[in-house]
């Protein structure tokens, strides 16, 4: 196998790229120069890498919805209102899942659907259907930078429409937008691909133009316990380093526990900019991104404003650069407009609320970075090793091997051994940690945590608590005790 | 929630097949589901994610399953689950039951108008978000007949 | 002046209590004995006092709305829908604002013209005008306990009426119900109308019957520091424990900072507990209240869920004993039940996520309940010197000469000296200390805080500095910096 | 919020009468409509909090005041602020401006109802919760023709 961490040369890019804007009509709609000329005259208040650079300057935590409809116009209404009436700081254009998995027909098929029903069928918004202009037409009628929000595996036609099409920053990755949202894609193939996007923004970074990156931190959303989502945000990184990707936001799901999540945002940053280092790349601009709990929601509104405001405290005051904000109707499906701007308003007022209260490094918060910095150093270093220095091939051969693995993931080239479990302070850790190639002395961190727990609910360690802990936030706790407790 | 075994279908006589349809990756409450039929004494051909209507069928007609049990979260599941029943009379499933849950449209909408639209597209029970999976199996063990 | 801190005699008792039940036609209802076997059989899951020592023990935050209408059948339907659709733990009665001031003629009024109109005219529960008989329809027709709230300086009808009818918390104190409730009342007047209240509760517990008594502790709910507040539930205390009352709750209005919010619930605690030893009181049972931000709302429901989460995260990171929950409509008016009913649900999922998660003592929180503590010890040494060792006396005599001062507090009585301003963290300090009896270090400690805000701000510490916080949280922000800051 | 001196009234030559009403104890907004209305150059007369009919009217007849500013936070605004109008004309006081704010009825209601009860009551200008001290003055100095 050829796949190395290594820059494409032009040659292997634009020869790529020929068949790649085959792949559906659109794609002849882009013209990388006349793109270039077009983001001259957008203006630095469209930046997204300019924002987070000025956000993270004066420690501040910008706010950002998810959000995205089938039809152009609707779109445009839908974030202008979370512009206006959600105080976002910048916005995104979600893509929907048909489009994710490259069928452009079924999302077309979804587009005509919502146009003669007159709602949205499509759970986002299809960009490669709708081509360059369309898109541009979205930027330009809001103020704020928007990025692309998917989950797509092969995300490279994506990618060239929506930056031509004005979009300033991408999210995704090899490995974050394969192994949570997608069964048979290999790491391979997705990786690959991503080399390619990437290089497409290293492509534009040399042209000028500054576009974010975003790896998606949260992956599968449910108990992931922040060495993996922080390994996989590290790789990411790595692997858009290569490609001359110079404006990186590692992002990373909210667990619960608060110091758990404060260690967890300030060793992100920390561990990135080291591993980009360490590695050669020296000038990668790297900011963070919390986002609000990102497992199964109540469906009752106040609760979920609840867990909203939680999720906009931590965020806060973990000194997150940007928070992803959840809106009430989270359980229940799409948030209608007014929803998602109820969901960012109520993290405005607590962000803007806490703006000056990070936490002070506790004795306490040392311990937990320590702890996630031991176990990701674990886990990044042991890929370095599997992949004899390169970090792409150690990243298949560390899925393949469990040595990294992602809890609940549908692909079927994750393991799926490790099991998350929250100790009895709520902090999730690792009930089984498969073959994680942790020290005895981290395993048997984590076997003592898990004890504390069981001993304290009076009941054995098991695959209940598990499914009891999946459960928790959804019924109201965080922690899924038995009844009584 | 607990999932008990004292209801426990006598020697997993019963075949269920269990996925979520379409391009949906949502993997928790599949793999959840899966845990619950079993512990409850089915014998469950778990498709996981991603599964379309052919594979639903051609592992039902290749386990004998007596019931489909599908999800759907992402918010298509009304444009993947339009002609599955149809499709299953053409491929002779003319009995099996059809079981959806989840998210089943993009929005939150009122539950009864979920439910009629998924009743008339030939579905025998429809169960709306975050269901308790204990419902569905009590209810197919009713409709199946099977004591408890 | 015959003042003092000292037990009434039952012949001083029951010579003043003739006059107080001619008050209205209802106090002749009220016969103690008759109200000591309607206690006994009223069961356990209705006793406050018993409450709180549960939720203490079990290391619970319980939660409670404030509610009250003018008529009986809707205040019982209120209640049992905060009960059932807000999850709420304990229930008020909040009296409304001319039982209060004992205008009993035009609660009266308010009565009639709520019948009239069918809403209720009145901002709470006439309960005096509604008499023994219809209190106890109330408490019945729920299943927990139920306290009396108000901000009645002479709340002695008031406390004859429901107590005989069943309530088991009384809410107030001849400080707390007098400085930010009143404008005229002398603290002669108050404090010596109060030691009839808290002789009756002492008669209650030596009968076998516990009440629970709760000082006020959020005063004027507007930038009180810690330390007044802290001083006035002391004194309270003090008052209460001598008359016999068993069962204290300590209460405190949320500032914001969190830091400065779990230092004062510990040293709330610690202090009131400590002051009852030192002054003999060896057997009463202290638990803590939150308030949740007390001060003006934001107008937004969506921002108002923010703050009103916000309190309930720091009631359970401080670990306090019960939260008292506001609402969305907060800023617009008394809630309708849905609105209330919403406040608490989101409180109850904060509340219980955060279950597991106290603040640990790190040397910052011990730095900030070191500073409160001292503080208090100043203002509160102080009064027991000015009353030559009695504190009733000292009380007088230090609101008198502003060794304590209540800011924003309509009473005459308070001298309006001090100003209080947020410093660059949030914590509420002493812009201008008045009278306060602080020593040089800690004046010195408070000039500094803000001094370090106006450098920040690029402007001199001012009074604008304290309006501009005043408005601040409602306008979405905690400090009240000037724009663009 | 910053009160300008900027549009200072000439030389303190108009008075206004300001306090809460009925049994209300409200004090912040009082402490800053009276620090308001003075930077803005009015000259105050406070009466505070806890202020009946009686007492507005006693003292706008003592200082010749153009104006009485009323505010109602705590509910009771309905209850205690009708009569205020006749009485003003039965004491002489026909051109006297009533202006009024704060939380004036029980809950939250929509202010166009709020303000025609106030209207009808025969207040000049009403204002709902919350709202901005300038509004008040900008107005006020309209009504009494002072330039800015
Ligand atoms: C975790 C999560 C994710 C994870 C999934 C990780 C993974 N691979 O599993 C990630 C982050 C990857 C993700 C991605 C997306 N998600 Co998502 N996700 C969720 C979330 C927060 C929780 C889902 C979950 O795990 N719940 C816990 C499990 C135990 O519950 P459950 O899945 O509901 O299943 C239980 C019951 O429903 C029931 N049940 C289910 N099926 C059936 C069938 C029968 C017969 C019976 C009886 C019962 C039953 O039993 C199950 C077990 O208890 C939900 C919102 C929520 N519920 O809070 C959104 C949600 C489902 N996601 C949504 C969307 C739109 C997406 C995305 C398109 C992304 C986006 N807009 O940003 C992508 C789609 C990707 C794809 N192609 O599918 C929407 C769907 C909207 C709609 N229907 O209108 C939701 C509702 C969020 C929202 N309000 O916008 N998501
Ligand atoms: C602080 C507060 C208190 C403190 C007051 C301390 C004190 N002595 O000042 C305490 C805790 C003691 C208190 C007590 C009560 N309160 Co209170 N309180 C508040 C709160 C949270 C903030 C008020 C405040 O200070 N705001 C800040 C100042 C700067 O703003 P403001 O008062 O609105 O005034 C500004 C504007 O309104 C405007 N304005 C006012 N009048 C006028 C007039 C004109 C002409 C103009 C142009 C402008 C104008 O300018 C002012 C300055 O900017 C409000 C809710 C809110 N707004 O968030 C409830 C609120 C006013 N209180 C309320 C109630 C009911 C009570 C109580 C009955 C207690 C209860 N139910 O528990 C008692 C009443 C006691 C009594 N007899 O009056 C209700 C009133 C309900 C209604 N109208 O439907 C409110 C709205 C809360 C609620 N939603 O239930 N309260």
């Amino acid at each position: 196998m050829s796949l190395q961490n290594k820059r494409l040369t032009d040659e292997e890019f634009y020869k790529l790229r020929e068949e790649v804007l085959r792949g559906w009509p659109t794609g002849s709609q882009v013209n990388l120069n006349e793109a270039f000329e077009y983001h001259r005259q957008l203006g630095e208040h469209r930046s997204f890498s300019k924002m987070m650079i000025k956000a993270k300057e004066s420690k501040t935590t910008i706010i950002q919805p998810r959000a995205g409809v089938a039809l152009v116009d609707k779109h445009i209404e839908l974030l202008q209102y979370l512009q206006d009436q959600g105080s976002a700081d910048c916005l995104p254009s979600t893509i929907d899942s048909y489009t994710r998995h490259n069928r452009y027909q079924e999302a077309q098929h979804g587009i005509d659907e919502s146009v003669r029903e007159g709602r949205s069928l499509l759970n986002g918004f299809p960009a490669v259907n709708h081509g360059v202009d369309q898109c541009r037409k979205v930027i330009e009628s809001v103020n704020v930078p928007v990025q692309v929000r998917h989950g797509t595996p092969d995300a490279r036609l994506l990618a060239e429409i929506t930056l031509a099409g004005g979009f300033t920053s991408y999210e995704g990755g090899g490995l974050s937008y394969n192994i949570p949202y997608s069964k048979n894609h290999s790491l391979e193939r997705t990786i690959t691909d991503w080399q390619y996007c990437d290089r497409l923004v290293g492509i534009y970074e040399e042209a000028g133009i500054s576009i974010n990156r975003e790896p998606y931190g949260p992956l599968t959303g449910t108990l992931v316990p922040p060495c993996i989502s922080h390994s996989v945000a590290i790789i990411e990184s790595l692997l858009a380093a290569e490609q001359g990707v110079k404006n990186i936001t590692v992002g990373y799901g909210q667990c619960g526990n608060l110091i758990q999540d404060v260690a967890a945002i300030r060793t992100l940053e920390k561990l990135t900019t080291d591993y980009l280092h360490t590695n050669g790349y020296h000038d990668v601009y790297v900011t963070t991104v919390f986002h609000q709990w990102m497992g199964g929601f109540p469906q009752d509104e106040a609760k979920a404003y609840g867990v909203i405001s939680w999720g906009a405290a931590t965020a806060a005051i973990a000194g997150a650069t940007k928070v992803i904000v959840k809106s009430p109707h989270e359980a229940l499906g799409i948030p209608t407009p007014k929803a998602n701007a109820q969901g960012l308003r109520t993290t405005k007022q607590v962000v803007t609320m806490l703006k000056d209260q990070r936490m002070t490094e506790t004795a306490e918060l040392l311990a937990e970075m320590d702890i996630i910095e031991k176990e990701t150093r674990c886990i990044v270093d042991k890929i370095f090793e599997l992949g004899h220095g390169d970090i792409a091939q150690g990243a298949i051969a560390g899925f393949n091997s469990g040595v990294i693995d992602v809890p609940f993931a549908p692909s079927k080239f994750n393991q799926g051994l490790v099991l998350p479990a929250r100790d009895n302070e709520g902090a999730i850790r690792f009930l089984e940690p498969g073959n994680l190639p942790f020290t005895d002395e981290l395993k048997e961190f984590h076997r003592k945590k898990l004890q504390l727990r069981g001993e304290f609910e009076g009941r054995p360690v098991s695959f209940q608590m598990v499914i009891d802990d999946v459960y928790a936030i959804g019924k109201g706790r965080m922690i899924g005790r038995p009844e009584e407790k | 929630m607990i999932f008990k075994k004292s209801c426990k279908v006598i020697m997993d006589q019963h075949t269920i097949v269990l996925g979520v349809i379409g391009a949906d990756v949502h993997a928790v409450g599949n793999k959840i589901l899966h845990y619950a039929y079993s512990q409850a004494g089915f014998h469950v051909v778990n498709l996981g994610v991603m599964v379309s209507q052919e594979e639903f069928i051609q592992a039902a007609i290749e386990s004998g399953a007596e019931a489909m049990i599908v999800s759907s979260l992402y918010g298509h599941g009304e444009l993947d689950c339009k002609g599955l029943r149809e499709k299953c009379i053409e491929a002779g499933l003319e009995t099996i039951k059809l079981y959806v849950g989840g998210n089943l449209v993009v929005g939150k909408t009122p539950f009864e108008e979920v439910k009629d639209k998924f009743l008339a597209m030939g579905f025998d029970r429809i169960y709306p978000p975050g269901s308790d999976p204990n419902d569905g199996i009590r209810d197919l063990m009713q409709d199946l007949g099977i004591d408890i």
